[in-house]
């Protein structure tokens, strides 16, 4: 629990990689990327790797069950945008765009694991195994998460931003208090590094030296702020060395990269080296919410340039070429992703649960008396109305 | 989603003559439209003003009550920030107490949390820390309430924890002509004002003519609003005392309670901090019963502290106790069920009925 | 500095036994050692229970009340974290989420602002918004209140804030014996609880049994505190209702009052949330004038709270107005001159006087 | 503002200084050092400095200007120290052995300069100019910082930690927008970096380009806690690249070292480079306050291993083998820091002026009905009193 301990932890870990301990807790000089836009393997020396970030490629097998994932993603993200503009769900921030990340993020995890997702989070928990309407429970307007985190270890979306953060470090310090091996994923946007909470967690992490993955999808936009107003440091992943932990840039569209870093930062986490910021370099394609209008501040040529590094074609482009994407497989794939889409669709058609009287059922163990008057009198203006 | 507050009968003075002026022009307004010019004019009436916050500038804001004031008065006088609520407070008082006048915005009121600590002890003490020598004058807006079908965290009333804060000014308007005047009081005030808006007025309309209004303030001829309860509607036969989202609530109750013969006074005090003790207790002196009615959770809230000033000031004429209806003491709930909790006018009526009247 | 807290001549059950008890084996104990037996014992009894803070490992804390826990029960019992008070909450969430029982402390009052967004937000929220499924069974101790000549920012009395706060219970024990139990039952809640510890009680000393005390707990014989409010003394003028740091002097005020033939009933609220309607009804019920004692700013406080559900539910028993002594609306005083805002036997007194015992 | 302009900006300073930004930005990899602990000049290749991060030496005067506020700081601490133990002072947090740092953060400014302190920088106030007992004011009890901060720029003492950086930084915003020229240093201690507000302050900064110095004393101890549990960093210059500034770490008690980085980062900070991050190593040679009582988490022999850094006779030594300090000079020297004792006890010996009419004059610009009640109310009180 003191610097003392993490100093050497540091020096061993980077001793291993044969590098000195400042330029293993920096980022590599270039970001981590191994497939090109369009689908293309890099050559080896333009990976972004250097001694002591070196990212194998993932097994094919691997590969495929997150690209299946990745798909089954991009189906939820514009189905749930359909049922908006609908109207039969009230709100969407979707993550079209940055599935590789939310995939990635969650499969990186073993079954003991933790994830704390955001708001945009949806397919991140959904791929740790939420059921489809569990996770959108709340974005129908239900008063409630929707899911048991326990029974999934996956926290309850966070929406006052990097405060989750806090309550990851928590999760991953109880555990190995109790001498648990958990690693805990933990995960905010760029603009979110900005918070005080940010910083007090990756401080804690670092200090009670725990297996928390700092997880920042950058995907250059919050709300309205581009990144450039956010932070002046040359990357995000530069702050982990003002922790004392390894940071790692990474390109969020290149779900093989991201499952390569993801897959080693946990590694890493797991046999005791300590915490990890991993910064993934993403793009919002969409407008914040569907309350949002993102014509008053970015130009559309700024989308369309994304929409050339889109993850789904990218990966779908690698797997062709390398044989993996049989005729049947991509079919079962495409099958797998359109179920979750109709599990989606006939849930939203659905009632929400709303009976008012449950309103005071939660606020605490038992009821306090005053609770159970206020209730009381609800109940009685429902029963006259009723009458 | 939008809601049109009542156009009160009898508004006092400038409210109401700008209310005419403007019905005689015919010019509906919003409630938000009255807010982003009293920002307008700010910054063109005093060069020490700025603006900043989370999306406040290319954007307007999430509610878009700054719209335009970037491209209009430029980067510098109206700008974003980094996301960091306590930042921005921060930053804002090291920017009062070096002669500016910073208006910031909390973009939803739970996440104005992260700055309790700088407006608690810095905001709110700085000027008595130095002896009156560092004065805050800045004004720190946040939308608050529901009534919009928000999330979670997106609709507390947070009214309470800064009222209960020694040297926090807290205003919070109800009408088109209000959010005008008293955005222009609080920017002008040499205190730190905490300026909470009702979301759900923000598309609400009426007819108000903001150049005249406009002209009125600068020539210091408009009323004062701070610290001056507005009688919103007169009557006799018992008061409700409310401010901010609920006014409308206690407008309609008012006028179902005259369809069954029951006069009530609607009393809209504007401003929690200062307090107008005399209108408050003048009107249920004259009445003998009372209402609170507001939004926010009830234990321990501006709704307490008014019961309590009106018994403790008006208990002789007082026929009945002071009874309150406010938000359940439960965390703000979601979309689908926060009209169960928010003050209705059925529930005034209800609890008007137990005012004892046959006593 | 030291305050000796009244030693309550008709405290009740368990705390009245355990009092005899002690009395009879004639140890004298601090409020800060029952504090620190309380922890001592929870960790004892509950493995999941871990303690941690700014300086509460080596040093035991500013005020000692984890003093020697570290030593006895290990650096993973009772550690010290980094100097940060959103992230001790935040990890504290985490943690109960986790199986664990965290009991944390914040330094002082003031410096519990930091963490008010993990607190309002996520404490008091998380099993309300997981419909039961996270429930956070926690304790944030929060030393409060003045009368120990600290400097600015050291002598908040911050509770309205929790309070006002749904999913919040809100403990503050007045002594001893109070503090032993109510520490033990706040750990062994289900639900959150902020500990507010009268900072001037740290160095009080009454003859008190713990071990007596912790057997009867152990053994589920005590009487339950939560929810219960104490009749710290009995009378039938009229009632002082009251807790944590005023509960003394409203002792001594009654003491006083009892010389002039008045004799005044105390009432020690003890928890705040969940509130004691029924004693505190039954009390000015039966007395017929009550004033309220609070230590905090008046201006829509726990106060303020107090007298408006007493008016409410005790209307036509009361022959005068529910009145408040409380410190003034302004930010707590400097040592030198902290005594002329703090509530005062004299105070009371003349408060008393305006109780239209004529009329 | 925008993080464009910023890396134009840093990579336009690194190349003034032949080096890569990410070494501008990154703490020379030694602590900058000048004077060894005996008083002698280092050689040149053991002060630390390596290309970007060359520190000349200060000139004569100006080491004489800062050894004489260097005595007067010691006397003033050790005077304070005294009239708590006498009982005419309620607290004191003592910076004895600090004073070098306290020095030079306020040396270091010009005239229309601000100076952000802590509650421990009593003697970085007085230097910037602020009267001793004026400086005292709110140690004795009273209810106000005493001075006048927009009389000698300088902000009231804060004690909730590091919210004064925000303020800070709001200064140096304000005087930016208006054209000024102003450079702000903010001070904080070691345990204060862990705060929210700090993280905040420092991106803040960064974002807005802004002439602010964070000044950090890493005096090891954040009252009980040692350095080790507050941080994991390399060091908290280090964290400096996580914000896009340049930082850097100096011996803390050697006041050549000091006085020569301090002066750097004022000017650069001056020219439009931005922030800079300053961690100054010393050590907090008494209790954090006369309230403390340290022997409860450290050993004596820390405490006397630290004595050996003594700034202030390093400083003499240096100063006396130079041949600077004369007879005559160094009478001079103690006769000023005398006088300022003297101050502090004829000062001590007041009453302090406490009006409890007073205790609502300044909540408000003017007193709100309810306060002119509550007034009224103890008026009555003390008339009754006296009456
Ligand atoms: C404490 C807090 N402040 C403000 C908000 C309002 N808000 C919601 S999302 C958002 C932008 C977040 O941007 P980023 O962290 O980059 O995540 P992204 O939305 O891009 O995924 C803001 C300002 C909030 N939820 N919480
Ligand atoms: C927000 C806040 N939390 C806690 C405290 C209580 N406190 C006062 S000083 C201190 C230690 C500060 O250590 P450091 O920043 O290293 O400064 P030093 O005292 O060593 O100069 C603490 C915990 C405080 N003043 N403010
Ligand atoms: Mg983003
Ligand atoms: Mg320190």
């Amino acid at each position: 629990m003191s610097t003392d301990a993490t100093a050497d932890r540091i020096s061993e870990v980077s001793q291993k990689f044969g590098i000195s301990p400042e330029d293993y807790m920096l980022p590599a000089r270039h970001m981590i990327n191994l497939l090109d836009p369009d689908g293309t393997l890099r050559p080896q020396d333009q990976q972004g790797t250097e001694p002591g970030h070196e990212y194998p490629l993932p097994s094919p097998a691997r590969l495929m069950e997150a690209y299946s994932a990745l798909v089954t993603g991009r189906r939820v993200n514009d189905q749930n945008s359909a049922l908006v503009r609908q109207g039969r769900m009230a709100v969407y921030p979707s993550s079209h765009g940055q599935e590789a990340c939310q995939v990635a993020a969650a499969l990186c995890l073993e079954d003991g694991d933790w994830l704390f997702p955001t708001y945009r989070d949806t397919v991140a928990v959904l791929t740790k195994g939420v059921a489809p309407m569990e996770v959108m429970t709340s974005f129908r307007g239900e008063w409630h998460c929707g899911y048991d985190p326990k029974a999934y270890n996956c926290a309850p979306m966070a929406t006052p931003l990097t405060t989750q953060l806090l309550h990851a470090v928590g999760v991953a310090h109880a555990a190995k208090l109790r001498g648990e091996n958990t690693v805990v994923v933990a995960m905010c946007g760029d603009g979110a590094t900005s918070e005080g909470d940010f910083h007090e967690a990756l401080n804690f992490a670092a200090v009670f030296n725990l297996p928390v993955i700092f997880f920042v999808q950058n995907n250059k936009y919050a709300i309205s702020v581009p990144f450039s107003q956010q932070s002046a440091a040359p990357s995000l992943a530069h702050k982990a060395v003002g922790y004392g932990m390894a940071g790692e840039r990474v390109d969020g569209n290149d779900l093989m990269a991201l499952m390569s870093v993801m897959t080693r930062a946990v590694r890493l986490a797991r046999e005791g080296n300590g915490p990890l910021l991993i910064e993934a370099h993403t793009y919002r394609m969409q407008a914040h919410t569907n309350a949002d209008d993102d014509k008053r501040y970015r130009e559309d040529a700024e989308v369309i340039e994304w929409k050339a590094k889109d993850p789904v074609t990218r990966m779908q482009a690698y797997l062709d070429d390398a044989g993996l994407l049989t005729e049947e497989a991509a079919a079962k794939i495409t099958e797998a992703a359109e179920a979750v889409a109709k599990d989606l669709r006939d849930g939203m058609n659905q009632d929400a649960n709303t009976d008012p009287r449950e309103l005071f059922e939660h606020v605490f163990s038992t009821k306090t008396p005053q609770l159970a008057e206020q209730q009381a009198l609800l109940v009685d203006e429902l029963d006259r109305e009723e009458a | 989603m939008t809601t049109t507050s009542q156009v009160n009968p009898n508004v006092s003075d400038a409210t109401a003559r700008a209310a005419a002026q403007a019905a005689a022009k015919n010019q509906p307004v919003t409630f938000g439209k009255a807010l982003n010019t009293a920002l307008a004019d700010a910054l063109t009436a005093e060069k020490s003003v700025v603006i900043f916050g989370e999306d406040v500038g290319t954007l307007g804001g999430v509610f878009r009550i700054t719209d335009g004031l970037t491209a209009r008065f430029g980067n510098e006088r109206c700008f974003d920030t980094p996301l960091a609520e306590s930042g921005i407070v921060g930053m804002a008082v090291g920017m009062a107490m070096n002669g500016m006048r910073p208006v910031i915005e909390m973009q939803f009121d739970a996440f104005a949390y992260p700055a309790f600590e700088q407006i608690n002890s810095h905001v709110a003490k700085m000027r008595n820390r130095t002896q009156g020598r560092l004065p805050l004058p800045m004004v720190i807006r946040i939308p608050y309430a529901g009534g919009v079908g928000g999330v979670e965290h997106h609709c507390d009333s947070s009214e309470a924890y800064y009222s209960h804060t020694p040297g926090l000014k807290v205003f919070t308007p109800s009408t088109v002509a209000d959010a005008y005047l008293m955005l222009r009081e609080a920017i002008d005030s040499e205190d730190p004002v905490i300026f909470f808006e009702p979301k759900k007025l923000y598309w609400s309309k009426e007819q108000v003519d903001l150049e005249a209004l406009a002209a009125e303030y600068e020539a210091r001829k408009a009323a004062k609003t701070e610290g001056v309860a507005r009688i919103a509607r007169a009557g006799k036969d018992a008061t409700l005392i409310t401010y901010g989202p609920s006014v409308s609530v206690a407008m309609e109750a008012a006028k179902l309670a005259a369809e069954e013969g029951i006069s009530l006074e609607v009393v809209d005090i504007r401003t929690i901090v200062p307090f107008d003790d005399e209108t408050v207790s003048a009107s249920v002196r004259k009445t003998g019963r009372a209402i609170v009615v507001a939004e926010a959770q009830g234990f321990a809230s501006v709704a307490s502290e008014i019961v309590a000033r009106v018994q403790e000031r008006c208990f002789h004429s007082l026929a009945a106790p002071v009874l309150r209806v406010t938000g359940f003491d439960i965390p703000f709930p979601a979309p689908t069920l926060e009209k169960y909790n928010l003050p209705s006018a059925e529930r005034i009526l209800d609890t008007l009925d137990q005012l004892q009247w046959e006593a």
